[in-house]
């Protein structure tokens, strides 16, 4: 009887709380740089090779609206895994583990990695 | 209570502290790496290899380097144990995430050191 | 008239769960979510669920209403109806059993792990074991644990691997005999927990703090927990 | 129907795991005795939790020199003379020892200065005998020392390895052909498989039945279930017209507020801001014996000084005693007034009404928890086979009404002593003859005649009118002519309970079925107290008559036995001898 169980995990149907959010998010933005490590180390091998393969990453980087978007991507990729491990390593020494001072970390977060994508995005442009 | 022989160091303990020790090299890798390329705008390549040919940046780097092969292996094997729930699924994973990791290691020390 | 719709499964009648929904004549009041369920019991002999004590102390009537986790006695409707709604559903990620009845086998077995009793290796005294004021209240925020399984079933890292991961309620409760001055086992119980699932699969997610119906803490008890395994190892 | 039934032995089982319960099982399984704790809620949501004030026990913190013979006194006193005085002697006695244990089993008890168990003032607490004025002998956990207490007994039996068959409901009794009892059909509540556990000793540890009355602070599982087994056996019953109304229910939802809260310096007030109690008991005041504060409230309610709209309650007064105190002694409180009152004690009184709390009567037994069947006032024989201990049992430490804090200790000490005595009869070979197919059959009678119910009653209105029944007529004040009309209506209800419609004939966690077997157990309960209560022709303790208002010792210092298969009331003696002392006598109870 008891492998016919059902079991309840329609995610879709329960509550996320801002906290868990940003959990969930800093563990795909990670899986998002654990991809992106080809791209990024295809870019430095090119970049150290010779003078005139620098110049044509530069380009690329440059140049390529897809090269572009997805330094962006992982640039931002990169903020919010940063400000999110941050919270995590604040929390480690013993902060941030009420609600309400988590609430406001994940709020800071959000705050900081917008902050950092747009800036990503300027640089980048 | 639980042991694993694919987790890194078969103690939780060991694991979580690798995680925050990578994880902070990492930061202050990439935000250094960040604050060069920004400081440096018209970078071009006999500047940016001679940055790689130092001794102190290759050791910085091969921290790096190390620390984004553990930070990566104790991420991915967590994130596999916890969705993938068929045992050949989750090997396989686990194993290409290893390969993956020791690929980028040796092509980044090949890179370090081959200037 | 308040519309209820309910996770309905009969293990003999259904082969898969599906959701039915009632009207329910609240008076207009704003009664608790049990009252709500007691009602539709009159209307509907079949319905199944826990409860006992009706005052949020015995931990029976754990749910998922309205998407979050907790104790249906205590939970008024104005806290949690939006638009003359209520969804009420077994609480997560543990087999049900029928309705809104789940086993919590999987769940008892990860607080038994954590041995939940006093271990203490010298002889007792003729009177109790003295303990000071300060000493006793290191157990305050971890005695009060009902059981009511809320918070495990709310923890994703429990979803995941509930055989593995001790979950938020088995912890508060290791924790809490870590903590009791009079307990002498500490070694023991740190060595048992220092593995890469049963402590180190909480990710700080704090779904467990959100829907606590006694307003409890597992992630702090967790990283207490931590720190002494930290201490222990250096 | 097939009525072979898959069989389960034990040496000793427990039906409940409550305190008493797994209290008894943890002493069966320390004796090595195979032992099965059956409960039809997981043992931590069993009423015990609810309990919140304390353990009253003379174990000296707060008062070194206290004795447990002052306990001992205040007990009597507080049964209005008819608590059985070798069974408190015991229960006094015993009692640190026993609490120590608890302690020695993780309980969280709260702590003095010097590191000993923190102990509260309670209602009816004396000093040396009622001559040194108010006591502080109840040990607490905050005021969540019952919630505290049943989950150390579970550890308790976890680390001892008892076994515990959960969510299982005992229908009836099976006694053999010698009329010994040889354990209980019971229904697995997740399978709806129906099995007959044997066992050479049956410890009935159900619990209460304030689920016969409407207005109750005890959970919705308290449907006396052992008591009904008893009494559809024809095993008479002691004292059921003693139940406790506790002073300070949330008017309203029912719920419990502590007498702790008086006992940290909270008190009663009418719509006039007087502290009343004052008038009614100058010496202990809000710190009476409850059945004393519960009168004096209800009298200023039906004198018109009850507040709120209706006036129909009275409030208790919290606030000055600080939100630190409030938060620190009494959180629950603050966690319950808030959720049920919607009013916060640190600013403001909660709203407060006697309510339905604690049966005082049930099945008479001895000291070591073995059930007694009363021949005559004063000739009892043993029940073989069957223990009962807990707020089913009456032993009777409690009389015509319970002081605070004495229900824990009750229920630690007997279910301790049941353990040990059980384990003595069997060390002395204790034997039973099996169940035939007719014993087992005849424990079936009442399951198969619901299962095959096609039509009947509704459940739910039934229960409804026998709890509306039992308020209205059996309440605070009693009154002949009113009892009698009550006994009447109880009468036309008995035809309806036998008739229920059990709609849902399913198997899996069938909640509609054991709803069905409760109301049946309640019932009974409702139908012994009635017929107690309507002939109890005085007032003593819980027990208050407009018609008879004052204390009768000439002719009713006597249990009072109801005998189910004859319904008439018998008497039995009370007992004046205990052990190591002289008996209490009968004096006039004023606090």
């Amino acid at each position: 009887m008891s492998d016919k169980r059902p079991v309840n995990l329609d995610l879709g149907t329960f509550n996320h709380p801002l906290v868990s959010v940003i959990s969930i998010c800093h563990r795909i933005s990670g899986v998002v740089l654990f991809v992106g490590l080809v791209f990024l180390f295809n870019i430095f091998d090119s970049s150290l090779s010779s003078a005139s393969e620098f110049a044509s990453a530069q380009a690329l980087l440059q140049d390529n609206f897809f090269a572009k978007f997805v330094t962006w991507g992982l640039l931002s990729s990169l903020g919010f895994h940063f400000s999110a491990g941050m919270k995590h390593l604040v929390m480690d020494f013993g902060h941030g583990e009420e609600i309400d001072s988590a609430n406001r970390a994940a709020k800071f977060v959000i705050a900081l990695t917008a902050l950092l994508s747009v800036l990503a995005g300027v640089w980048v442009w | 209570m639980v042991t694993t022989v694919t987790s890194y160091g078969r103690s939780g303990l060991s694991d979580w502290l690798v995680q925050r020790v990578s994880a902070v090299i990492l930061a202050v890798y990439s935000i250094f790496m960040v604050l060069y390329l920004l400081l440096n705008p018209q970078i071009d390549f006999v500047q940016w290899s001679a940055l790689f040919s130092g001794t102190g940046m290759r050791i910085f780097s091969l921290m790096a380097l190390l620390s984004l092969g553990a930070h990566c292996w104790i991420g991915l094997w967590s994130v596999s144990t916890d969705y993938l729930k068929h045992f050949a699924v989750r090997f396989v994973f686990q194993m290409v995430v290893g390969l993956l990791m020791f690929i980028y290691t040796i092509w980044g020390v090949q890179l370090l050191w081959g200037l | 008239m308040l519309t209820v719709s309910i996770y309905r499964y009969h293990p003999e009648l259904d082969e898969k769960p599906y959701m039915q929904d009632f009207q329910v004549d609240t008076g207009g009041k704003d009664i608790m979510v049990l009252d709500v369920l007691n009602l539709l019991k009159i209307q509907d002999r079949s319905l199944a669920y826990r409860r006992s004590c009706r005052e949020g102390v015995c931990g029976s009537d754990g749910m998922n209403i309205n998407g979050t986790n907790g104790l249906a006695c205590i939970t008024p409707l104005s806290s949690v109806v939006k638009n003359n709604k209520l969804v009420l559903r077994p609480l997560p990620a543990l087999p049900v059993i029928r309705d809104l009845v789940i086993d919590m086998d999987q769940f008892y077995k990860q607080y038994e792990k954590i041995k939940p009793f006093l271990l203490n290796d010298t002889p007792a005294p003729g009177i109790e074991r003295l303990q000071s004021p300060e000493e006793r209240e290191k157990l305050d925020g971890l005695y009060e644990c009902i059981l009511c399984a809320c918070c495990s079933t709310a923890c994703p890292s429990f979803w995941w691997n509930p055989d593995r991961f001790i979950g938020p309620a088995g912890l508060l409760q290791a924790y809490r005999f870590l903590a009791d001055s009079r307990d002498t086992a500490t070694e023991e119980r740190l060595a048992g927990l220092d593995d890469p699932f049963s402590v180190f699969r909480c990710h700080g997610i704090m779904n467990c703090v959100t829907v606590c119906p006694k307003g409890l803490n597992p992630t702090k008890a967790i990283g207490h927990i931590r720190n002494m395994l930290m201490t222990r190892a250096t | 129907m097939s009525n072979i039934l898959r069989k389960m032995s034990y040496e000793a089982i427990v039906i409940g795991g409550g305190g008493a319960g797994m209290r008894a099982a943890l002493q069966l399984t320390e004796s090595g005795l195979k032992t099965a704790c059956i409960t039809k809620v997981f043992p931590t949501r069993s009423h015990t939790v609810s309990a919140q004030g304390g353990i009253t026990c003379a174990i000296a913190s707060n008062d070194p020199n206290d004795d447990w013979r002052w306990h001992m006194y205040d007990t009597v006193k507080g049964s209005d003379y008819i608590g059985d005085q070798d069974a408190i002697e015991y229960m006094c006695s015993v009692g640190p020892q026993a609490v120590f244990e608890l302690d020695h089993m993780g309980l969280p008890f709260s702590r003095t200065e010097e590191g000993r168990i923190y102990q509260r003032p309670f209602g009816g607490q004396s000093k040396n005998f009622g001559e040194g004025g108010q006591a502080a002998r109840t040990c607490a956990a905050a005021d969540r020392t019952g919630h505290a207490l049943l989950h150390a007994l579970y550890q308790g039996n976890l680390k001892g390895g008892t076994t515990f068959l959960n969510e299982w409901f005992a229908v009836d009794m099976v006694q053999n052909d010698d009329g010994a009892v040889v354990g209980v059909v019971a229904i697995c509540i997740e399978t709806g498989e129906t099995v007959y556990i044997e066992a050479k000793a049956t410890v009935l540890a159900t619990g209460g039945a304030g689920r016969i009355y409407q207005s109750t602070t005890n959970a919705l599982i308290n449907t006396g279930d052992g008591v009904g087994m008893g009494l559809r056996m024809g095993l008479p019953v002691q004292d059921m017209e003693m139940w406790q109304f506790h002073p300070t229910g949330i008017a309203g939802a029912g719920t419990l507020v502590t007498e702790g809260c008086r006992g940290e310096g909270g008190y009663l007030i009418n719509k006039d801001g007087e502290r009343f109690m004052e008038r009614y008991a100058p010496n202990a005041k809000d710190l009476a014996g409850r059945d004393v504060v519960a009168r004096s409230m209800v009298l200023e309610i039906l004198e018109g000084r009850g507040c709120g709209e209706n006036g129909d309650h009275v409030l208790l007064k919290l606030d000055h005693l600080g939100e630190e105190v409030l938060e620190s002694k009494l959180p629950g409180i603050c966690e319950l007034s808030r959720t049920f009152a919607h009013v916060d004690p640190v600013f403001e009184p909660v709203p407060v009404v006697p309510t339905c709390h604690y049966m005082m009567g049930g099945l008479p037994t001895n000291i070591g928890g073995q059930v007694l069947y009363p021949e005559s006032e004063s000739e009892t024989r043993v029940v073989d086979g069957l223990y009962a201990c807990g707020e089913v049992a009456c032993v009777s430490v409690h009389g015509a009404n319970r002081l605070g804090g004495n229900s824990l200790l009750d229920l630690v000490v007997f279910g301790r002593a049941a353990g040990i005595q059980i384990e003595k009869s069997m060390r002395e070979g204790y034997q039973s003859e099996a169940a035939s197919q007719a014993n087992v059959d005849a424990a079936m009678v009442r399951l198969n005649t619901l299962n095959n119910s096609e039509s009947g009653e509704s459940i739910s209105e039934v229960r409804e009118e026998l709890q509306k029944t039992m308020q209205l007529y059996f309440g605070v004040f009693r009154e002949g002519d009113s009892m009698q009309k009550g006994l009447e209506l109880l009468r036309e209800l008995r035809i309806k309970v036998s008739n229920l419609h059990l709609q849902d004939k399913t198997g899996a966690f069938n909640t509609d079925r054991i709803e069905a077997l409760e109301l049946q157990n309640l019932f009974e309960v409702a139908f012994a107290t009635a017929i107690s209560a309507e002939q109890r022709k005085e007032s003593r303790g819980a027990h208050a008559r407009n018609d008879f208002t004052v204390r009768d010792d000439e002719n009713w210092l006597k249990h009072s036995v109801y005998y189910p298969l004859e319904e008439r009331l018998g008497k039995r003696d009370v007992n004046f001898s205990p052990k190591t002392m002289e008996a209490f006598p009968p004096k006039i109870r004023t606090y």
